[in-house]
């Protein structure tokens, strides 16, 4: 019976199957259903998941519909305004309440026998609940499930369903400073950022963590979108964005095993002048280069960080730069994956800016997108020819740049937070990678988040 | 349609229209892709927008708004032909082995007709059968603007509507 | 291997999964893949199942295609005008030996390599009998897989593979009463009813139990179907059916819990007069009401009692009154069913008649009913939003009207067989339903019918 | 078609015939449900037999009758009308939030032409699309009987013969 | 088409097309396989080739070659004729019972027109539903060679575009 | 977890499952997930399989993409001329290296991150090989998976995955005089044979043994064709094939029960003249008289041999005579068959003998073939019937010829290898299905070919 318990793998296999050390990972953990299972109930019912956007429901009442794992839940303001966050599904006989995506609200009545629960979760409408069931139900245990935490950062809203999970500040930890490079205003003001309408929901036929994982730190890849750097498609009318200010800079693959949480990172020279982007759209451009004076004159130093793509374990890909994007890889099955994308804009932008963006966006991203739709090609057949009794056999090699990081970086005086490989010589590595499972690992062979010692 | 315009007028015109139509079909599903841009006008519009779910009374939520929200697609011409180039590459992998394309076109209806321009309606299913088991439908409906530049019809504007709200396929390399 | 006793729960696991008494229900019954192979073993291949009608094969060696939990089985009238039932799979090599799903044969000829089996399952014929087999194959012990045991009562047709189960009379119980409302002919004479050509079958994609139970007693979800009530589509032209018999009436929830079978019953007042009925028709009105005049006259102070939808353990739901029908939930694996449907008429009925009920019937039932497309839809995504990894930790709710039954019903010297629940006043429990489960942990825990004692 | 009528009035005929049907499959995927319940004469008979799988040489068999036995529809325009209505609650769950539905109508033929009626056939694959992923595919044949009332064409008589035996669909909540 | 012809010529020329076509199709979905060979001249061809998934930049290698490779169907009209035979045995059990099959025909052209031939193309989605939830799909194009013979259309030759290359199918009873 | 060695069966279970002395075989073998897990390691892991033809691949640099169980595999002539086969899975994240059926390459690029392989599997290409990698990554260590041994044979080329596997004569054994009936020119000489372009391949709902054992010699299943029969496609206008020579030979089915093959063939009376044959092709015919001559000048009294279909352990299953093909049977779940088939002549036939072979096949064979059409009808629902909880509880019977079959087949001085069924009266038997069965079961149960005694 496939129940709480099913199928859980001891810390032996996981540790044979998952050799961060020598760079090798079982094609198992990728295809296997049992290891699916013990996912669902090991990461996705523990960590922090990405839910959405407090700009898609300003108001109370306001809901939106999202996903954590494989199940439904609600994401509404009550009547106070406050964020809540339940699953959907009723507690009587588990309709799900709210089939809607989006909405505004007083009450989820639910369509099968009419329980009705408050935006605040509480089960306020009973039919016939004084003659049918008198005492018999006390309604204050019977109210829609809620998730044990929930945090509003920055405009981001996350949750976890297990009280025990370390607060998201803990479980952030040092990549607060990168996840900022996404919320935080491109001009360096705290937040500031707001999601265009529409999110972007497909499916794609290769388990969770291939996006995951190439999201967590992949420059390699450089041959799967070469046909979009050939016909250009960037801010500036080449590539697949501009190069001008990467190619000045350093590059860092930056990780925090401990947490699962990576990013591709970028650091400019302390002397040099910014690099020229958005050649294409000037009042852009200008609005960028405004943008990048403030932020200096705000953070300093710490402004020659810039961002890229990253993976927040286990399941959510911010990516800080261009395009601005922040994506959750819910899991479908071992073998299916359903992507959601959201994109993000400074909140006061310039509407010319704003359109721009969103369309450079879109040309980029999902499924549409000229350089993503070849992503989830590989990402494809690389989990179908995974799955075979003989592929099986052999792990894959994530052994490049192994033993190259520091937990000590240093430039010209500013230090930054996480284990850095630097790879402005080396181009690639797949330090990220290689930290994103020892995170998955650990919580996989943790019975609680007690056995975790946080970091 | 043109009040005076006498009933034959209006049966070859949508004749024409059809044919147009079931050739762009054709140059599609052949892969002739460089013939099938030069079916659109310089400033051709190529939408398609995203569909949520609400309730019956609120259909105004249901699509995302041009030039606002995110969509599928939101093109000009020049988009259209960085896609067609990127497929002629011959490594935009997710088209490589080329994909098995059907465009079943039907429902095609002249809805007005201006002294250049024609409304036209039309429904598709979109058939994708690739490399050896993968396959996919696409099935929904077209709104064109087609004008006349000297002689020709031309594609001004398409407005698809896809009957999906979570897109049932990998990727959208195909077009409609 | 899935192989007869694979993955068998001990009492003590479904004892915490179906805790009746306190009202709580595991959601994992409905949808773990174990708990369901379990059930085609302990429940489907046990019980006592509803095939059809002996109208649909009047004549020797009419035949027509039922289902037995997932298979395909033969329901034919042999050459001696004995109905019989057997498993639709050649002993050769498995062929499914008829594909047709009604008609009039001599025989069951196999398609592939020809063994033909006459109505009454012997293998009479095998190509090369004497040159290829000799006396290597004993024909006796090759006939087609018959049913244990065959009932025909009153029309209806049961059968079940277990020789030790009990006898469809034992099985039946004193809910013969409740189902005989169903089966007699509407003046009260016994048996009469006949079914109307055709059978509605269809998929939904839920487990079985969802539309076994709501048949079983559900009256509380009226919010489900308040859009048919608004705009009518009852015999009178109003609501879903007449509602003055029953508004006149104490209501009934009816179960045999040691048997799981159930019903929603009515009991009139030992001195009202007939509510009026179907007055969109008054030829059927005249019908009916000389029909109850007959009935009153035969039956005498039983003829009080009226029926609406019950559920016979495990999967058939007769429904006794509007709309008078009986539907069979056939198991398509944990997470798909599929319905079937037949309508009953008194045989004898006016044409006019007939023709009206059948109207109504379809208008009321199945996936083109007004009514019941939304009880599809519930059940699809209650279904569906209990699967999840959080979803399964929280039973559904079973309390209503717990604790308020008798076993000694008794109105004005009338008694009344079964554990009844007075819902007069409470408008609805969940009596019924706890009774099913209660039947159905017994079956599902037993290793035999040896260990189950009959009531 | 009858003899004298000339082979471009019977072409005008039919495009007449393939506009109402094009016009009437917009009203359904527009969720215009009153507008389309107009397109139908009062006395209006839609009838949806059930099929069954019989011998070839028992065609009688495969359809359930007309008037006789059980059927998928056997609607008159009251009920078709109340079917309506129940859709436009807003509290017929089977469809709220509202499916998304296509109807590919093709192979439009006028089979025979009376003085105020015309025998047309067509057929239909309906793709319904709702909340996530829940898709089914209707596929099948209607034959219509339209007639002329004041200048417009209504739907007197539709058979719609479903190519399944097992409903593959939870419910029939669209209308073919 | 032939320069001279006038739009309306042309026009009533695809009418006659389209309505043989959408004949064909009735013919075939109501099983009158005797009557549907008919519509074949005695020197009819029918053929659908194997796909193989080649790169995109070597197109010949994508279709097994007529006359010498391994193809679906490479018919003249007395196999035809002896599948139609088999079929009507009734002890043909790939067609026992009788599946129940949807012939969609779209995208009818006429491409070209000779004095007595025309070059035809159209798509099909053909559905297939047989015994109680079997269900299959094929898609794809056909190239015919119409020919008038006294009086009649008749197809002298059908070039059949599968848009699979493993099979989808178990088997291919079916006409296309 | 589905690892190697998940559910593997012991001797015992598979010995009550498959009773070959008696003529008993479970429908368990055939439906069973666990069942089919164990086939995939320790049959299709291990076995001699069946890829291809060396006439699709004539110059070095030229591939084409076979199967092997479930897995995709990669055939190719290296630089050097020499076959090589490969796992078409990029060995860094499993990425489907080919995705084309065929084609001429110098190297195999894969598109996610850039690898790249020589036609020798060789890992040629690493981008960013020395920074990114440096000494990290032993590419020696990388290629390719090859397999362990591969063999052309005639120019049917072969591998299996198990380096401890027998050779391939060994594991063809006595079989090669039979298969030698397909592979050599008609007219004696060795070899010979080339395919037509293009292979058929389409999916069949039923697992991969009822194909197998029913080429491996079902002369019984006359009855699937008789439809095919009557309306004639045979050479010469009636039946499925030529008869003549068939009715004045003597039937065998011969097995090598301790390899799995068998074929069923034919013996000509060694005094009889050449029946007729192709009788509607006056060219074919003299072609084949002609080379019937040839064969007797140069085999001898052997020339009285013909073979017919049989199957080569597990999966492969030649067809030597009318119509002379080859079918593999791909495993794709225990539900699902992946069928492809091959078209072979003689290498030097005439054009109009090879055009009007080609027609006969097609019309013939595979999913479009009026015969083989029904067979698929029949394996559908044979398999389909075969998976209920009580059609598993009846083993299928395989009774026909038990204990008539001779280890010393002798004809007029003429001996002929395998344990050999002569049915001229019986018409048929199951002896080479029983001897297909005794195999399996003797590879199911091995842990290793260590423990497996080569005959
Ligand atoms: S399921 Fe929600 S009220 Fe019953
Ligand atoms: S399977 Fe029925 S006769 Fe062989
Ligand atoms: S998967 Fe092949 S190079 Fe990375
Ligand atoms: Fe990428
Ligand atoms: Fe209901
Ligand atoms: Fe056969």
């Amino acid at each position: 019976m496939s129940g709480p318990t099913s199928g859980s793998l001891d810390g032996g296999s996981l540790k044979a199957l998952v050799d961060v050390d020598r760079g090798m990972v079982s094609r198992e953990i990728f295809v296997s259903e049992a290891i699916y299972r013990q996912e669902l109930e090991r990461v996705f019912a523990r960590a922090w998941l990405f839910l959405g956007h407090q700009s898609q429901i300003p108001r109370p009442g306001d809901y939106v519909v999202s996903s954590m794992g494989e199940e439904s839940v609600i994401v509404c303001r009550d009547a106070s305004g406050r964020i809540r966050v339940f699953l959907n599904s009723c507690r009587h006989r588990g309709m799900k309440v709210c089939r809607y995506d989006e909405g505004h609200t007083v009450e989820f009545q639910c369509p099968y026998h009419g329980w009705s629960y408050g935006t605040d979760g509480a089960l306020v409408g009973v039919p016939f609940a004084k003659d049918a069931y008198g005492a018999q139900l006390d309604r204050a245990r019977w109210g829609l499930i809620e998730v044990a935490q929930m945090k509003n950062y920055k405009g981001t809203i996350w949750a976890t369903w297990d009280s025990s999970a370390p607060s998201f500040e803990e479980y952030l930890g040092g990549y607060k400073l990168y996840l900022d490079l996404l919320l935080d205003a491109w001009d360096g003001r705290e937040g500031g950022t707001e999601v265009i309408g529409g999110t972007h929901k497909w499916l794609i036929p290769c388990n969770w963590k291939f996006p995951a994982e190439n999201f967590s730190g992949d420059r390699y890849h450089g041959v799967s979108h070469r046909s979009v750097d050939m016909v250009g498609i960037g801010p500036s009318g080449k590539g697949r964005r501009d190069m001008g200010e990467r190619n000045q800079a350093r590059w860092l693959d930056v990780s925090f095993p401990d947490l699962g949480h990576s990013m591709i990172a970028f650091l400019r020279p302390h002397d040099a002048p910014l690099a020229p982007a958005y050649q294409d759209a000037p009042i852009v451009a200008d609005y960028f280069r405004h943008c990048e004076e403030e932020r200096k004159r705000r953070r300093g130093a710490e402004w020659r960080l810039f961002g890229g793509p990253g993976t927040m374990f286990p399941n959510t890909s911010p990516l800080a730069r261009q395009p601005r994007t922040i994506a959750a890889w819910h899991p479908r099955g071992p073998h299916q994956t359903e992507a959601w994308r959201w994109y993000l804009v400074d909140a006061d932008a310039p509407a010319e800016v704003k359109d721009f963006l969103r369309q450079y966006y879109i040309r980029y991203s999902g499924p549409s997108g000229l350089t993503e739709q070849d992503d989830m090609e590989n990402w494809n057949y690389a989990h179908a020819a995974s799955r075979g009794t003989i592929a099986r056999q052999y792990p894959y090699n994530y052994e490049m740049g192994l033993g190259r990081a520091t937990s000590a970086f240093e430039d010209h005086g500013l230090t930054l937070p996480g284990v850095i490989n630097d790879v402005t010589e080396a181009n690639a590595s797949e330090h990220n990678q290689r930290g994103f499972y020892t995170r998955w690992r650990q919580l996989m062979e943790a019975e609680s988040w007690g056995e975790i010692a946080t970091p | 349609m043109s009040a005076e315009s006498s009933p034959l007028d209006r049966l070859l015109l949508k004749e024409e229209i059809e044919s147009f139509l079931y050739r762009e079909a054709d140059l599609l599903d052949e892969r002739r892709y460089e013939e099938w841009l030069e079916l659109f006008t310089e400033d051709a519009h190529y939408w398609m927008p995203l569909r949520r779910n609400v309730p019956r009374d609120e259909p105004e939520r249901e699509f995302t708004r041009q030039g606002v929200d995110a969509s599928w697609f939101d093109e000009g011409k020049d988009t259209l032909t960085r896609r067609v180039r990127q497929i002629l590459t011959g490594i935009h992998w997710a088209e490589e082995p080329p994909s098995r394309i059907c465009h079943i076109i039907s429902n095609v209806q002249v809805m007005q007709a201006r002294p250049a321009e024609v409304d036209v309606r039309s429904r598709f299913l979109v058939y994708r059968n690739r490399v050896e088991t993968e396959t996919d439908f696409l099935v929904g409906k077209r709104e064109d603007v087609l004008r006349r530049v000297n002689g020709d019809w031309r594609i001004a504007r398409r407005k698809i509507v896809l009957d999906q709200s979570v897109l049932l396929a990998k990727n959208l390399t195909m077009f409609f």
